[in-house]
C-alpha cells in the first residue's frame, strides 16, 4: 500500500492520484453500501465516515492546517468522479461541504477551533436549515425569526426539507434578523444545537417511502449569542459565496448514467434488447447521454482551470435532471406490469423500475426547480428584458 | 328529449351514482387500505355489488344496465377519480364470462371471483400453457391483482377456462405489493380441483383494459384538478403560482391531453358498443389504452413538478395518484404493445 | 342528375344531402384544382366561384331570402366535410363568411341590397383587413384611424396580412373611430372600395415564396360615411358576434389527415414502409390523429346539435396545428437530401416535403397564435387566476 | 500560457478571421445570391482559398494550419452564423484526397473540385456503381452541392477516384433548385474522360457531415440571436415579449439544446483530431451530426414561432436560416441514418 496521506497524494500526477484513490476505495470502502437505492442515515455510513477521517480524507476543499486535503477544484473534481464511479453512498455531508467551508471563510478562530475538529471526528453532525413551507425558491419569504434577547437569539419558526435531520446533533439556519429589510436583506446565519429546549423534528415520508426529509420546529429556542456566524444580516451573501464548483455537481451525468446500465438490463430482462423500437428509444437516450457528458466536460474544464462558474451551469442541471426522468419513463414504459411493484423485481436490487422512477422525480424539484433554473438562465444568461 | 339526449342523461346517472363510494376530495378510507390485506374494503365492495356495478356493461337481458361499455367507463372514470382499490373491472371481467349460481354469487357480493390468465409479463394473450386434466388444473398465474381478496379464481387454460375456490389444495398464493399500496398474486396450481367453465375472455380482456384507461382517464382527471387547485393556491414571490405563464402554459397542455385522452376513451367505448368486429374493436381499444397509458403518467407527473417539493412527500395526496398510474398504465397491455398491435390491426385510411 | 337546388336538398336526409354533395363535386369540380399545394388566386378560382353561385350552392349559411342555401350549422358541417374530403380548394370566401353574415345580422337594408347579390355574382370580391404590423394579438394598439369629415371619413393607416387583397376590389377593416376609448372600445367596421385614391396594396412574399399575403396602405383615404356598418365604435363585438362554428375549422384533421397520408407515400418512396422505427413512429401519429378526430368529433357533435362552442375549441386549433406540424417534420427527417429541394420530388405533387413542412408553419400562428391559444385555455377554460 | 490556452487563442484567431467573409448580421449578398447560377460568388471564392480555408484541417506538413477538425469547425461555424453559401464543405473534402497540381489550383482558388460520390438519398455509402474503364467513367450522382459552379468533379467509382472536367464530353448536369437558393446537381457521366486518383473518401467524408454539423450549429446560434432580440424589441400587450415566462422559459430550452449541439460537434472534432481508430471517429460524427441535424431544425422552427407572423415571410431574414437547416440538415447523412450508425458502431459504456 501506497502512502496516502494528503501530503503524499498532494506530490502525484493526476493519472496517479486517480488510481491512488481508487485504490483506497476497493481497499476501504464497505461493498454492501455501494449504489444504495435510498439516503442512508448516519447509523449506516458511520464507519466509512471514521475511515475518511482517519486517512485525512474527509475534507478534500478544506486547507490542510484545519485539517483538511488542501485539494485543487481540479483534484476535488477527480476524487468526487472516482467516489461516483465506484458508487459511494453520499453521507452526511453538511459538515464538510457548508459549515467548514463556511466557518473558515467567516467564522471568527474561537469558532473554528470549536467546530471544525469536531465535524472530522464525527462528534457533530449537521444539517441544513434553509427552506421553509412558504419559502422555497423564494428566500424573500423566509420568516424564521431570531430576536436577540440579552445573551441569547429568542428564535422561533419552522424549516423543512431539514434532509436527515434526525441524523444531526447540529444544525446551521437562515433566520429572519430584521424584519423591516428588504428581499434577502436581513437575514442572518446561525448555529443551533439540536438539543436546546423547544426543537422539534417530524419526518416526512416522502414518495419514496423513505424518511430523508424532515420538518424541524423553532419554540423560543434561546441560542447563545456567539453562535451567529460573520455579520449580522449578511447571512444570505455568505451563503451565496459558497455556492462554488459544487454547483457542477448538481449537473453531474451520473445518475441518467447509473439509470441507463440499468434500462439496459431491464430490457435484456423483458426480452427487448433487440426490439428494434426499443433500441431506436434507447440510442437516442445513449446519445444524450453521451451530449450530456460532452457538456459537462466542458463546464468541469472551466473549474479545472480554475475559473468561476456562471450562471449558465443551471443548464446542466435542467437537463441532467430531464433526462434522468426520460430514462426512468422508459422503464416504467417497458417494464410491463413490473413497473407497478414495490420492491425490485425478483430481488434484484438493479432491476426496480418504479423505484428509480420515484427517485428520479425530485431531481427537477431539489437545488431550485428546473422552472427557477430557467427563470434564470432567461434572466442571468440569455439577459431578457422584463 | 330525443334518443340521443336520453342516453346522455343516463350516462350521467351512473356517473352521480358513483358518489356513494366516491366521497368528494376525501382520500382516508385510500389511505387507510394501503398496503394492507387484502388491500381494499369488504363492506365496499359489497355496496359496489348492491349498486350492480359489475354487471354494468352487460346487456339488459343478461341483467346488465343496457349502457354498455359507453356506462361502464364512465364508472370507471369516477372510480379511478377516487382512487377506489376495490377490484371492480376483474370482477366485471368475470361476469362477462359466468353464468348461472357462479354469477349470480359474484353480483351478489359474497364470492368475489378474479380472473388469473396472465401467465408472461405485459401480455394480452390468455392462451396458456396451464393445463385442465380430471378435473385438475396445473400451471402458474402471474399479476392477478387483489388476489389475496378473491373466493376464487377464473383460471385460464388450454382446454378452457375454470374455477377455483381460492382455498383449494394445490392453490399457492404468493403476493407482491405494488407501489398504490395494493397487490399482484402470483398463483401456483399444482393438480388443484376446478371446475370447466365454457366460454372464452376475448371480449372481456378487451373490455377490462378499455375499462382500465377509463380508470386512468378519472383518477388524471381528479390529479390535475388538485393540481389547478394547489397553482391557485400557493403563493411565491407574491402572486399565486398561477399567475406564471409558463405553469399556465403546461396547464393548458395537460387539459389538452386530458381531453384527447378522454375522447378516446370514450369513442373507444362506443365501438364497442356499436361494433362486432373484433379487430376493429380491438384497434379502438389499444388506441384508447396506449393513449390512457402515456397520458395518466404524463399527468401525474407533471401533478408532482408543479406540486415541488410538497408533491415529493406522502402527505400530499397528489403522490397517490402517480402511484396509481403507475401500476394501471401497464396492466391489460402496456403502451408500446397497444400501439403495436393497432400497428397491426387499424385499417389505413386512403381517404385524405 | 337529380334536383340540386338548395329548396330540393332541404328535404333530403343526411346520407342522401351528403351523397348529392359528393355527385355535385365530381361532376363540377375542375380535377386540376383538387388539393393545390398553395392558396390559389381568383383568376384560378373564378369559374367554380361561378359554378357554385350558379347553382345556388354558394353561400350554405346565408338565409335564402338573400340567396343562400339557409342550412342549418349541421348541414353546413357536412358540406364542409365533403368539399375537404375532395379536395376543393378554397376560394376569395371573405364575402361569404365574413361580410355577408355581417351585413346580414348588423347591416342596413341599403347595404344589404347593394352588396350581398354582387357578392354573390362574384363582382365584389373582399379582403380583411383587422391586422396591423403592431396590432396583432393584440387588439388594444390598432392604429388605422378614422375620422369622420363631412360625409367621408378620412382614413389613415396600415394593415398587414390582407390575404389575397390584390384579388379584392373591397376590403372591410376594423379601424379606429375613438382614440380615447379604452382597450377593444372605439372600434368601428368599414367598408372600403379598393379602387379609392391613397391605398396601396403590397404583396408579401411568405416562407413558401407565394404572395398570399398583402400590406395594405392607407393615405387619407376618403371612404363616403355610409360604409361604416353597425354602431360606431362597436366594431370589435360585431366581429366576435360572428365568429360561430367556423373555429370549429381551424381545428379540423384535414390537414393533419392530408399530411400522415403523404407521409407514408414518402416513406413508401424512400424504402422505410417496413422500418420499425419509422413504423414505430407513424403510428403514434397515426394514434395522435386518429385521437384528433374522435375530440373533434365531439365539437362537431356539439355545433350538430346547435350548441354554441366555447372558449375550450381552441384545444383543437392547437393540438391540429402541433399534429400537422409534427407529421411534416418527420417528412423532412426521413426525406434525405430530398428535404432540402424546392420543387416536389420527380415533379410529383404529392411528394414534397419540404413544401408541406413549410406550409404547416403558419397554421401554430394565425387565427391567433399557439402561444395566445394557451392563454385563452388558462384564462377561460381553467379559469386560473392572474 | 500553457499549450491549452495558447490553442484556444489559435481557435479564436480562426472564429475572428471569419468576419472577413461574414460581415455582422449582413444578409444581403446572402438574400441576392439566392435562385442564381451557381448560387454563389466566384470572387469570394477566391477570397476564401486566399484565406487558406480550403486546407485549414489538413496536418501542416501538408500545407494546413495545424488546428484540424477543431479549428475547421469553429470556421464552418462562423460560415453557418452568415449562411455562406460558397462551398468550403465539399472543396475541403476534395482537399483531403488530392494532391499535385490538382491540389495546388483546388487551394489557389483556380478551379473548383466537388466531389461527386452519391447514388442513394440519404446515404454515407461512397461506394459505387460507376465503373472507371479506360480512362472512361459511366454512372450517376445525386445530390452534388453547388455542382453548377465546380471546374471538376471528384467522382467516387468501383475502381477507384477520379477527376472529371466538368465540360468534358459525357459529363451531363442537371440542377435542382434547393430551399435555400442554392442546387444538387444530378450528374450523369456517360464514358466522360476521367483522371484516375488515388485513395479514397472514408475520412474526407466524416469531415466534411461534422463540418455540415458545425455550419448547422453557427446558423443556429444566428438564428437564436436573432429571435432574442425580436423577443426583446418587439412589444405586446404593453411589454417586450421577452417578458412573457412562457416564451423566456422556450428561450432557455433553446439555448440548453444549441449548447448540447455546441458540445457535441465541439467534442467530436476533439475526437477526430487525437483518434485515429475509424469506427471510434465515426461514432463521435454520427452523435454530432444526429445531434446537429434535430437541434437545428427545432431551433429555426422555433425561431419562426417566435417571430410571429412576421417570421412567415420571406422578406424576414430568420426565414432564411430555416430554409437553409432544411437544406443542411440531412446533408452527408440524415439524423436517423447517424443514428441508427451510432447504435452499430459506439460501445456501450458499462462504467455506469
Amino acid at each position: 500500500m501506497p502512502d496516502l496521506s494528503p501530503e503524499a497524494l498532494a506530490s502525484l500526477d493526476e493519472p496517479a492520484f486517480r488510481s491512488c484513490i481508487r485504490e483506497f476505495l476497493v481497499a476501504n470502502y464497505p461493498p454492501a453500501l455501494r449504489n444504495p437505492p435510498k439516503r442512508l442515515h448516519f447509523r449506516d455510513t458511520k464507519p466509512w465516515y471514521l475511515t475518511l477521517s482517519r486517512a485525512g480524507w474527509l475534507a478534500p476543499g478544506w486547507p490542510r492546517e484545519w485539517g483538511g486535503m488542501g485539494l485543487s477544484a481540479a483534484r476535488q473534481l477527480v476524487m468526487i468522479e472516482e467516489f461516483e464511479r465506484h458508487g459511494c453512498a453520499r453521507f452526511n455531508d453538511m459538515g464538510i461541504t457548508m459549515i467548514g467551508p463556511l466557518l473558515i471563510r467567516f467564522g471568527t478562530d474561537a469558532q473554528k477551533r470549536f467546530f471544525l475538529p469536531k465535524i472530522l471526528s464525527g462528534e457533530h453532525i449537521w444539517c441544513q436549515g434553509y427552506s421553509e413551507p412558504n419559502a422555497g425558491s423564494d428566500l424573500a419569504s423566509l420568516r424564521t425569526e431570531a430576536v436577540l434577547d440579552g445573551d441569547h437569539w429568542a428564535l422561533n419558526g419552522q424549516k423543512t426539507w431539514t434532509t436527515l435531520a434526525t441524523d444531526a446533533n447540529w444544525i446551521f439556519l437562515l433566520v429572519r434578523t430584521d424584519r423591516n429589510a428588504k428581499q434577502q436583506q436581513g437575514i442572518s446565519f446561525l448555529l443551533v444545537p439540536m438539543d436546546l429546549p423547544g426543537i422539534t423534528v417530524r419526518p416526512i415520508i416522502n414518495l419514496d417511502l423513505h424518511d430523508e426529509f424532515c420538518e424541524t420546529f423553532f419554540d423560543n429556542v434561546r441560542v447563545p449569542r456567539e453562535n451567529l456566524v460573520g455579520e449580522i444580516n449578511r447571512g444570505w451573501s455568505m451563503a451565496k459565496a459558497l455556492l462554488g464548483f459544487e454547483r457542477l455537481l448538481l449537473g453531474s451525468p451520473k445518475q441518467a448514467s447509473y439509470a441507463l446500465a440499468r434500462l439496459r438490463l431491464l430490457a435484456e430482462r423483458m426480452g427487448l434488447a433487440d426490439d428494434p423500437s426499443f433500441q431506436d428509444r434507447y440510442t437516442r437516450l445513449r446519445l444524450d447521454l453521451a451530449d450530456h457528458k460532452a457538456l459537462y466536460e466542458d463546464f468541469a474544464e472551466q473549474v479545472r482551470r480554475g475559473e468561476s462558474l456562471g450562471a449558465d451551469v443551471s443548464m446542466l442541471k435542467v437537463n441532467q435532471s430531464e433526462l434522468y426522468q426520460r430514462i426512468t419513463e422508459t422503464m416504467l414504459e417497458i417494464a410491463g406490469e413490473n413497473a407497478g411493484l414495490l420492491e425490485p423485481m425478483g430481488g434484484n436490487r438493479e432491476l426496480h423500475p418504479s423505484g428509480l422512477f420515484i427517485q428520479s422525480r425530485p431531481t427537477s424539484i431539489y437545488g431550485g426547480t428546473n422552472e427557477i433554473q430557467r427563470n434564470i438562465i432567461a434572466k442571468n444568461v440569455l439577459e431578457l428584458p422584463g | 328529449m330525443d334518443q340521443a339526449a336520453e342516453f346522455r342523461e343516463s350516462l350521467q346517472m351512473v356517473r352521480d351514482s358513483a358518489a356513494a363510494v366516491v366521497p368528494h376530495g376525501d382520500l382516508r378510507r385510500i389511505r387507510a387500505l394501503r398496503f394492507t390485506d387484502p388491500g381494499f374494503d369488504r363492506a365496499t365492495w359489497r355496496q359496489i355489488c348492491d349498486l350492480g356495478w359489475p354487471s354494468l356493461a352487460l346487456p339488459e337481458s343478461e341483467g346488465g344496465s343496457g349502457l354498455g361499455m359507453r356506462g361502464f367507463v364512465v364508472l370507471a372514470e369516477e372510480l379511478g377519480a377516487g382512487l377506489v382499490p376495490e377490484p371492480l373491472v376483474p370482477a366485471a371481467m368475470a361476469a362477462r364470462v359466468l353464468s348461472g349460481a357462479p354469477l349470480a354469487d359474484l353480483l351478489a357480493g359474497t364470492s368475489l371471483v378474479i380472473p388469473a390468465w396472465q401467465e408472461r409479463p405485459n401480455s394480452l394473450d390468455p392462451a396458456a400453457d396451464t393445463t385442465l386434466r380430471n378435473g385438475r388444473l396445473t400451471g402458474r398465474k402471474l399479476f392477478v391483482p387483489m388476489a389475496g381478496g378473491a373466493d376464487f379464481f377464473l383460471v385460464s387454460a388450454r382446454e378452457g377456462l375454470a374455477l377455483v375456490p381460492r382455498e383449494a389444495p394445490g392453490v399457492m398464493l404468493v403476493l407482491d405489493r405494488t407501489q398504490d399500496g395494493g397487490t399482484f398474486g402470483t398463483i401456483t396450481f399444482d393438480h388443484a380441483p376446478a371446475t370447466p367453465f365454457p366460454g372464452n375472455l376475448d371480449r372481456a380482456l378487451e373490455e377490462a383494459a378499455l375499462a382500465t384507461a377509463a380508470y386512468l382517464l378519472g383518477l388524471s382527471r381528479r390529479a390535475f384538478a388538485i393540481t389547478l387547485d394547489y397553482l391557485a393556491t400557493r403563493v411565491q414571490f407574491g402572486q399565486p403560482i398561477a399567475s406564471f405563464q409558463a405553469l399556465r402554459h403546461r396547464a393548458a397542455d395537460l387539459k389538452i391531453q386530458w381531453e384527447l385522452m378522454r375522447a378516446s376513451v370514450q369513442s373507444a367505448a362506443a365501438t364497442l358498443d356499436l361494433e362486432s368486429d373484433l379487430p376493429v374493436c380491438r384497434a379502438a381499444v389499444s388506441r384508447a389504452k396506449a393513449r390512457a397509458a402515456d397520458t395518466s403518467l404524463f399527468i401525474t407527473r407533471q401533478a408532482i413538478q408543479l406540486h415541488g417539493g410538497i408533491g415529493y412527500t406522502d402527505e400530499a395526496d397528489i403522490g397517490l395518484f402517480l402511484r396509481k398510474a403507475m401500476v394501471h398504465a401497464n396492466l391489460y397491455g402496456s403502451a408500446p404493445l397497444h400501439r403495436t398491435r393497432y400497428a397491426a390491426l387499424a385499417l389505413e385510411e386512403h381517404d385524405a
